[in-house]
């Protein structure tokens, strides 16, 4: 029975009673208690179920690298799976339930895999499900897909309760673990100046050492880590942090840090995640190191633990995990729990040590009255949900001449494994320690930074060391170099001194017993949550799939959430063992962040709901939305796509808004149209070069629409032009293409030619402008008086500066719909007052604000294209019959070059018609031509495409253009468009101006 | 080779599985091959693969300088689509879904297939014309897609937002038949048929140098020695630029690193594929449970095999967006893959300049799902000079101006 | 003339920070060789200030100039005067090879203020923001979230942060996450 | 997620505030080149494993163009400068010829 002791306990506190629930049953823990202290308490030893086997599963581990004990916590909008029990605080309230099984956590059905598993090998599925086929999508994926998954998914309409945020942070030296060694780091590289910051995933400083014990400096290690972390804590230039995992270690010194505020105490005010981004010249990695397990048969039944866990389950939360315990173990650290839990009253039955001899340790544990049996192993461990008895034999040999004892508890400990994961992450290299039979960073080949040195030092166990001595030396050495490489002076001064407890050596045991038979392997585990035995790695390895990453995929080692902190060095010696090589020549995967999972809310941090992405608006955006604005995404922008009115459908709001722009007064925003100044004496030779047509010839006052290409040849942009006077011209580009275009200045400005004299300043936002179409256009404008709009003082393709009504602006006679029309800027500040005063005086004249998609039918009415649909990157201007609008008389201008190859002087290439339906019907969107015959791919040939269609409610009847191969040169001809809904589409092809072909009516 | 069903696992779970025999062999090299390919990716061994089964062409060798499949056909995200715009892009990758549908019968391997769907959100106009235009160009080449409204889309992917906020879904396009396969498994199946054909595939054994006479390729130099061959086929992804600089020429395109990652397995809650490109983001869920998702391209030349974590961050968002129930599901692991990109992001399948030397690179972000197209193509331009399959993708269409640009109606290119 | 309207008129909200927009704010944008001595006299008749170095911002109230990059200074005026500010400009710089151009409506103005500024804007920007680091009378041009934007400090606890009109309200909703009650850092 | 030192605003920016350009001094061909130049201008770009040109825009920030000579391998950086050149300067060259003995680029070295 795993219980709670009636003293004891450093974490908790005892006067705070925190009550939660597990599957539904109240139970009581303490404040200070994780979920898995607080469960053992209660005696629930089983605290879930494995992956593939659905095999009972109790916690194994008290920290981070914890592979059982998942469960889903919270509920509704705060449910979360496969959190980890053993990093969950415990607080009132709190609500857990375990993973992976039906119906219950004692009763699962699926645990019927556990019998079938000799059938289910690793990479079993590669080899079945093959025949039938037709079985696969309907029979054999839904069986595997119905046992995938561990957690529940969220509910499919839940939304996450809480907020997140990122923090931006810089240091000198970052250390991540605040163990003793994370701590002593921090002082010393403190003490020279430098900015420090020192984060810890758990809520409490000072990592192991508290529970192992001893001195340092002659003060017991409670008290020395007190001491320092006030002392840190005094310091002006030391950030820390609990609850605060270090996540990822990035290039050029970038690393998350992970930290939960809120999650110890939910509903609280505030984020409950911050995901900080720093920046650290060094990093000192502190982050411990892991026990591994020891592989025996039934080494995953409940009750099985690390020797490691179940000491700080004892020291820590005053919990002891059963009453009859057997250690067992290959190194003398064991001896430490075996004393432990004697001391705290477990009957320790007897300490199962593999190797020959054992150091001190072992004789203070006898002194207890603990039996010692050097030279053995655990056979197997027998029980389902608990351990009821271990067998135990000699551990060089097969597994037989069995003694089985009886007991509740097995605590295991196979050696230790510093955390490389942060050195790792960015490259750090490893190197194999025979002694320790782990593998440590190798200091001549770390992480490299932007000046291509070494940015990451590990410290304390995390590099090797074990022994507190040690530890605190290596931490002081780490701190000063730290320091020292972050361009500091650390100071000098010794290492606090620890206390030193001689140990014999760990001897490697990468089995037990070290000769198993293959029974006993089948039912030896590496990897607890996705079911890899021994039996696994050496299937994989006799069947070819020899590299460690072949391994690892093909049985899944270590891929579980735990990512095999605990199976992996485990399993690669097995598989070294299985090739007869080497560990070291087998290496080991590769470490990827996080280190442990990370909400997905915390990466996406702030960015959601409201503040997603930027909606850029203009100034008349909010009247826009009050009159019934359907919107539009551009870019980040949102345009007015059409003004529904109550009653109206977005199609019939379109049509009444073309008909009455053609009839009487429709008003644009058209704000988000990019604005360029392009000034200096060599501006007009500067947009020579990147429009196709001449624009250094146009006079001041008047406007040229231009095209762009990209030097590839392809349009990019289109505009009006404005020259406003000799050394100044104002560029008008697409919605799209504002910061785009500037850019794209920019860049030949500074990269190409330099020594060109012309500034450009993009001023698009400083203007709201707003087109004025229709024939009541000119009346509009002329009852708010001010500037003369007549045809005569404001000519078509001309600009005038002056004042409407009240406003200040600048008036362009421009027209991107063939009708009598206006474009008219006023500073944006006066934006919407210039708006409602056009809709005032409007009234009269039959005023209608019209959308975006208004817009594109009266110019497609007119023929006139539009970049985005008649083009879309693979255009140039000659398919669209723009030839007018490339300079002969220029010899260079961008793209002029790439329309010369041959595919673009190719006359078979599409060219832009008129189309339209024989039967007066709207050509669905994007349909495509068809010709003779099919290719040798066997795909029918294509001979054109729509590039735009439209119902026309001024002409009633669907009009369209497209992009037809000889075009031009076969007007009148008809073709067929396939649609996807099964009609066939007959248009003929015509010319791309249907409505008002001689353009009378905006040159009025 | 022992045949894969069943029947055999049950048989040798009996003897506890001691009877499984190698998935493939791991030979010394041969001093000499007809054909050499360079690259034990999806498409190199795909290549092998039916260079043997449908030429006969069996005295193959690929070499690998890590282990087989270890590059990008191990880390990517596995959607398989044909939905492709234009045509010779619809054509390659349309055989290949094909061919998937049957490739664990015809490798005797299990690649777990999927076709369960890929969809493709539209949530813009511009959008919605774009994935129309596809719809109507795939009927016409013979892929079978369609585009749904919102309610299916909802129907269909039960966890999606479809009413925004920002990004309102207004339809998708959506091909019943696209999916995706374990992408492992592919590798491993390619090479299990090879090596069954007596193809050497020899790990662990970089090639450092091409051996030429007269303008043509007499065999590699590697770390292992020196091979020849009649003919070599250089299929190294990422890697292309170093190859082609060892043979002497120098390819239209550039290494840059893609991300995935994927978030801690749950139950099943997603059975098709969805794409959002407005928002930048992809995501599956894997026969194991995690979500599998994927995003866009650093900006930048690098072979680290790591990318930069703001991509990761805008991937994540655009999808919490999207389907706001995985806010407080955790990523597990992320991972990056080099990619080779050209100049219009369609692969490249050509002979090169050395008259018996074959090159076929730049999938970048997408050339999964084309594997066993590519192969059939490039097994066939190999062994006969010509397929109708890679006709357009050859090396000299830059210079033409003759561009296969897919993002035109766009589309992303996973 | 009408009553001109900043982005967001002033709106503000109050957590661990105070962020308001602070109104509209005359602005020109000045490119031209910094060095050039008729384009410091311009500055100088406009702002009573010298051409600040890099990263340089000399501002008292709504007067002043910011260095905005090697070929640029952000000159700031009180909005009613801008007109004739850059008139006078305009016509001072008409010898040289220069360009000023009115942006004051272009662009939207924020205040942060208390204890916390620093940590409201180190949420959003990828900035080091320690007061070792960063100071009154620096300017540093970056990125607020996912938007471009300029901020300096008037005095220890108070920034004016400068971004796009038409990102204005992306950039106050986005202030008032960073600023939202019970998100103290508590680093700075 | 690199680092650069914009050498314009003089400020260490990290990668969300620059634009990435690709390959650096680029010689601009126009009409009257040949098809080879023409397709090498715009498309055969340095891929190097190892030392690299590049060119990067400080797009959240100062908005200048500038250049970079980083290792695409390691990602080290040697040094960054000014856009306005067609070779790198001799500082940068003699940093990477620290680092790297023996570097070669197009005809640089
Ligand atoms: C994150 C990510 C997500 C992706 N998602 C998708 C997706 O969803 N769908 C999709 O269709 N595609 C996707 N892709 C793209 C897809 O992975 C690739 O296009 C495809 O795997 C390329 O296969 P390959 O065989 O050409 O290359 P690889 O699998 O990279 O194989 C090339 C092999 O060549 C070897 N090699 C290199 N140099 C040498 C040498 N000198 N000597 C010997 N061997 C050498 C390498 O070690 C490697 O094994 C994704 C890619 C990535 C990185
Ligand atoms: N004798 C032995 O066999 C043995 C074995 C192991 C440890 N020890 C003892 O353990 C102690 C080692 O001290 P230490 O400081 O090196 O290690 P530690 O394990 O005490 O401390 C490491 C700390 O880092 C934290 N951490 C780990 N990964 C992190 C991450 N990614 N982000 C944030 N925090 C993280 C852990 O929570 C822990 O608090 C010494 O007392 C040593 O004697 C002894
Ligand atoms: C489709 C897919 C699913 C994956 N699922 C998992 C997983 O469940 N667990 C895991 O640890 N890694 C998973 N990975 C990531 C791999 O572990 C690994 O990171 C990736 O293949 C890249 O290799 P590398 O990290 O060894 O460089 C998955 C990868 C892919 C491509
Ligand atoms: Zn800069």
């Amino acid at each position: 029975m795993s219980t709670r002791l009636a003293k004891q306990g450093r974490l908790i506190d005892r006067s705070k009673q925190v009550s939660f629930t597990f599957n539904g049953t109240t139970l009581q823990g303490y404040q200070g208690d994780t979920l898995a202290s607080a469960l053992l308490a209660n005696d629930q030893m089983m605290m879930g179920r494995s992956f593939k086997y659905h095999r009972p599963r109790g916690v194994v581990a008290s920290g981070a690298e914890e592979p059982n004990a998942l469960v889903g916590l919270g509920q509704g909008s705060r449910f979360e799976p496969n959190q980890r029990a053993t990093t969950t605080e415990l607080f009132n309230g709190l609500t857990a339930t375990s993973q992976n099984h039906w119906p219950s956590l004692e009763f699962d059905v699926g645990a019927a895999n556990t019998a079938l598993a000799r059938f289910l090998p690793a990479g079993f599925y590669y080899k079945m499900f093959i025949h039938p086929k037709p079985f696969w999508k309907h029979i054999y994926e839904p069986f595997i897909r119905q046992s995938a998954g561990l957690g529940k998914a969220p509910d499919k309409d839940s939304r996450d309760a809480d907020t997140y945020e990122h923090f931006y942070f810089f240091a000198d030296v970052l250390v991540i673990g605040g163990g003793v060694a994370g701590l002593q780091a921090a002082k010393t590289a403190a003490a020279s100046g430098a900015r420090v910051m020192l984060i810890e995933q758990t809520a409490h400083w000072g990592g192991r050492a508290p529970v192992d014990g001893g001195r340092i400096s002659g003060e017991p290690v409670d008290k020395f880590v007190e001491q320092l972390v006030s002392e840190l804590e005094t310091m002006s230039n030391v950030t820390m942090r609990t609850r605060c995992m270090g996540a990822g270690v990035y290039d050029h010194g970038y690393v998350l840090g992970y930290e939960r505020l809120t999650d110890h105490k939910p509903g609280t005010q505030g984020p409950r995640h911050r995901l900080w981004r720093i920046r650290a010249k060094q990093i000192v990695t502190a982050t411990g190191a892991i026990e591994r397990p020891l592989s025996f048969a039934g080494n995953d039944v409940p009750g099985v633990m690390l020797a490691s866990a179940m000491r700080d389950y004892v020291v820590n939360w005053g919990v002891i995990p059963g009453e009859r315990v057997i250690v067992a173990t290959n190194n003398d650290d064991a001896y430490r729990t075996a004393i432990t839990l004697k001391q705290a009253g477990v009957d320790v039955l007897r300490v199962v040590d593999a190797r020959n001899t054992a150091g001190p340790l072992a004789e203070e544990a006898r002194q207890l009255g603990i039996r010692v049996d050097p030279g053995k192993a655990i056979a197997k461990v027998k029980g389902g949900k608990r351990v009821k008895k271990v067998a135990i034999c000699n551990q060089d040999g097969i597994g037989g001449a069995r003694e089985e004892v009886e007991a509740d508890a097995v605590a295991m400990s196979g050696g230790w494994s510093p955390v490389v994961h942060m050195w790792s992450h960015c490259g750090g290299k490893l190197i194999w320690d025979d002694a320790q039979a782990h593998f440590r960073p190798d200091p001549s080949r770390p992480p490299l930074g932007a000046d291509g040195e070494g940015f990451v030092l590990a410290a304390g166990s995390s590099n090797g060391p074990l022994a507190l001595a040690d530890v605190l030396a290596d931490a002081d050495a780490a701190g000063k170099a730290a320091a020292k490489a972050a361009g500091h002076k650390p100071k000098r001064g010794k290492a606090p001194l620890g206390e030193t407890t001689a140990e014999a050596p760990m001897e490697a045991v990468w089995l037990m017993p070290a000769n198993a038979d293959i029974q006993l392997r089948g039912k030896s585990w590496l990897d607890f949550q996705n079911d890899v035995k021994v039996s696994d790695v050496q299937l994989a390895a006799r069947e070819g799939y020899e590299s460690v990453e072949h391994t690892k995929r093909y049985t899944t080692l270590g891929m579980a959430t735990d990512q095999g902190k605990l199976s992996n060095i485990n399993g690669l010696a097995i598989l070294a063992d299985a090739l007869e090589s080497e560990i070291p020549k087998v290496g080991t995967t590769t470490f990827r962040p996080p280190y442990t999972p990370i909400s997905l809310a915390s990466i996406g941090g702030e960015a959601r709901g409201d503040v997603f992405q930027p909606i850029r608006q203009t100034p008349m955006h909010d009247w826009h939305d009050k009159n019934g604005a359907d919107w539009e995404p551009v870019g980040h922008w949102r345009r007015t796509y059409a003004y529904v009115r109550p009653g109206e459908s977005v199609h019939d709001a379109v049509n009444r808004e073309v008909k009455n722009t053609r009839e009487n007064l429709g008003l644009l925003d058209a704000s988000t149209l990019g604005k360029l100044i392009v000034k200096g004496p060599d501006a007009g030779k500067f947009l020579d070069m990147l429009y196709t047509n001449m624009m250094s010839t146009l006079k001041v006052g008047k406007c040229r629409y231009g095209l762009m290409c990209s030097e590839n040849g392809f349009l990019v942009d289109d505009g009006v032009v404005a020259r406003i006077d000799e050394d100044t011209w104002l560029c008008h580009t697409t919605t799209g293409g504002a910061e785009r275009i500037h850019g794209h200045m920019e860049e030949w400005l500074q990269t190409e030619w330099w020594d060109w004299k012309v500034y450009v300043a993009n001023v698009t936002e400083q203007y709201a402008q707003v087109a004025v179409v229709g024939p009541n256009a000119r009346k509009v404008l002329e009852k708010l008086g001010g500037m003369d709009v007549s045809r005569e003082a404001l000519p078509f393709m001309e600009w005038r500066d002056g004042r409407i009504g009240d406003f200040d602006c600048r008036a362009y006679r421009i027209s991107f719909s063939g009708e009598l029309s206006y474009e008219i800027a006023v500073p944006a500040s006066q934006g919407q007052a210039f708006w409602d005063a056009l809709m005032e005086a409007g009234k009269e004249f039959g005023v209608m604000p019209y959308g975006t998609e208004c817009l594109h039918i009266l110019r497609a009415e007119k023929g006139f294209i539009m970049i985005g649909d008649e083009t879309d990157g693979t255009v140039i201007p000659q398919d669209l019959g723009l030839h007018w609008a490339l300079s002969k008389k220029k010899e260079d201008y961008l793209g002029k070059r790439a329309h010369s190859r041959s595919h673009m002087a190719d006359p078979e290439r599409w060219k832009l018609a008129g189309l339209e339906t024989v039967d007066g019907s709207v050509l669905p969107d994007g349909a495509y031509a068809v010709g003779e015959g099919v290719n040798a791919n066997g795909q029918r040939n294509m001979i054109g495409r729509v590039t735009s269609t439209y119902y026309s409610a001024n002409l009633e009847r669907g009009i369209a253009m497209g992009l037809i191969k000889h075009g031009p040169d076969r007007m009148g001809e008809i073709v067929e468009f396939p649609g996807t809904d099964g009609k066939a589409y007959k248009a003929r092809i015509v010319d791309p101006v249907f409505y008002d072909k001689d353009g009378e009516k905006q040159n009025v | 080779m022992k045949h894969y069903s069943a029947f055999a696992v049950a048989r040798e779970a009996l003897r506890y599985h001691t009877g499984w025999e190698r998935a493939w062999r791991s030979p010394e090299p041969k001093k000499r091959y007809d054909v050499i390919i360079v690259g034990a990716g999806g498409h190199g061994l795909a290549t092998a693969y039916y260079l043997g089964k449908n030429y006969g062409i069996q005295n193959v060798a690929v070499i690998e300088k890590g282990w087989l499949g270890g590059g990008n056909t191990g880390r990517n995200t596995t959607i398989i689509r044909s939905n492709y715009l234009q045509d010779p892009s619809a054509a390659i990758y349309e055989k290949a879904r094909g061919l998937y549908e049957d490739l664990s019968q015809d490798l005797n391997y299990n690649v777990m297939f999927s076709p369960r769907g890929v969809m493709m959100l539209a949530q813009t106009q511009h959008e919605i014309r774009g994935y129309q235009r596809t719809a109507h160009a795939n009927a016409l080449q013979g892929v079978q897609t369609e585009w749904i409204t919102p309610e299916r889309v909802k129907e269909l992917v039960p966890i999606i937002n479809i009413d925004g906020p920002r990004y309102p879904v207004l339809g998708a396009l959506w091909q019943e038949r696209g999916g995706t396969a374990r992408h492992d498994a592919v590798a491993w199946g390619y090479a299990r048929a090879c090596s069954a054909m007596g193809m050497d595939i020899i790990q662990q054994c970089e090639v450092t140098g091409v051996r030429q006479d007269n303008g043509r390729v007499v065999g590699i130099d590697t770390t292992r020695g020196a091979i020849d061959c009649d003919k070599l086929g250089i299929v190294v992804a990422g890697h292309s630029g170093q190859l082609a600089e060892m043979a002497g020429f120098h390819l239209p395109l550039e290494a840059i690193a893609l991300q995935a990652l994927v978030s801690e397995p749950i139950k099943p809650c997603m059975d098709v594929v969805v794409m959002a490109n407005t928002v930048h983001g992809y995501m599956s869920q894997s026969d194991k449970g995690e979500m599998v998702i994927g995003g866009g391209t650093d900006g930048f030349n690098n072979y680290t095999q790591r990318g930069s974590f703001h991509h990761i961050e805008e991937t994540v968002r655009a999808l919490i967006e999207t389907f706001p129930m995985i806010s407080r599901l955790k990523m597990l692991r992320q991972w990056g893959g080099i990619v080779d990109m050209t100049g219009d992001r369609s692969p490249i399948l050509s002979k090169t300049p050395l008259g018996n030397c074959f090159i076929n690179c730049g999938w970048g972000t997408g050339g999964f799902k084309a594997i066993p197209g590519s192969g059939w193509g490039m097994a066939q331009l190999m062994a006969t000079g010509h397929s109708p399959l890679t006709e357009a993708f050859t090396l000299d269409r830059f210079k033409e101006g003759r561009f296969i640009d897919e993002s035109v109606a766009a589309g992303v290119a996973h | 003339m009408s009553e001109p309207i900043s982005a967001l008129n002033h709106t503000s909200y109050e957590g661990i920070a105070k962020v308001e927009e602070c109104g509209l704010q005359g602005m020109i944008t000045l490119r031209g060789d910094l060095s050039d001595k008729v384009l410091a006299k311009a500055v100088k008749d406009a702002t009573g200030q010298k051409v600040p170095g890099q990263r340089e911002v000399l501002v008292s109230g709504d007067t002043g100039v910011c260095w905005m990059s090697t070929d640029e200074l952000l000159i700031l005026v009180p909005y009613a005067e801008v007109g004739a500010k850059l008139a006078a400009m305009t016509n001072a710089l008409s010898g040289i090879h220069a360009l000023a151009v009115n942006v004051s409506d272009a662009r939207a103005v924020f205040r942060i203020t208390g204890p916390c500024a620093r940590e409201v804007l180190g949420k959003v920007a990828p900035v080091d923001l320690s007061s070792e680091a960063f100071q009154p009378g620096q300017i540093r041009r970056s990125r607020l979230a996912q938007v471009a934007g300029a901020f300096w400090m008037d005095d220890a606890e108070t920034f004016r942060v400068v971004c796009f009109r038409s990102a204005a309200d992306y950039v106050f909703k986005l202030l008032k996450a960073a600023a939202q009650s019970g998100s103290e850092v508590g680093v700075y | 997620m690199l680092i650069l030192n914009c050498p314009y605003c003089g400020v260490d920016a990290e990668e969300t505030e620059l634009a990435a350009g690709g390959e650096a001094h680029l010689k601009r061909y126009g009409p009257g080149s040949s098809d080879d130049e023409f397709h090498d201008y715009l498309f055969m770009r340095e891929n190097p494993k190892g030392v690299h040109f590049e060119r990067w825009r400080h797009v959240n920030g100062c908005g200048k163009w500038f250049h970079a000579a980083r290792c695409t391998q390691t990602l080290e950086v040697f040094g960054t400068y000014s856009a306005q050149t067609t070779e790198p300067p001799q500082k940068i060259k003699d940093a990477i010829t620290t680092k790297r003995p023996g570097w070669s680029w197009r005809e640089l070295s």
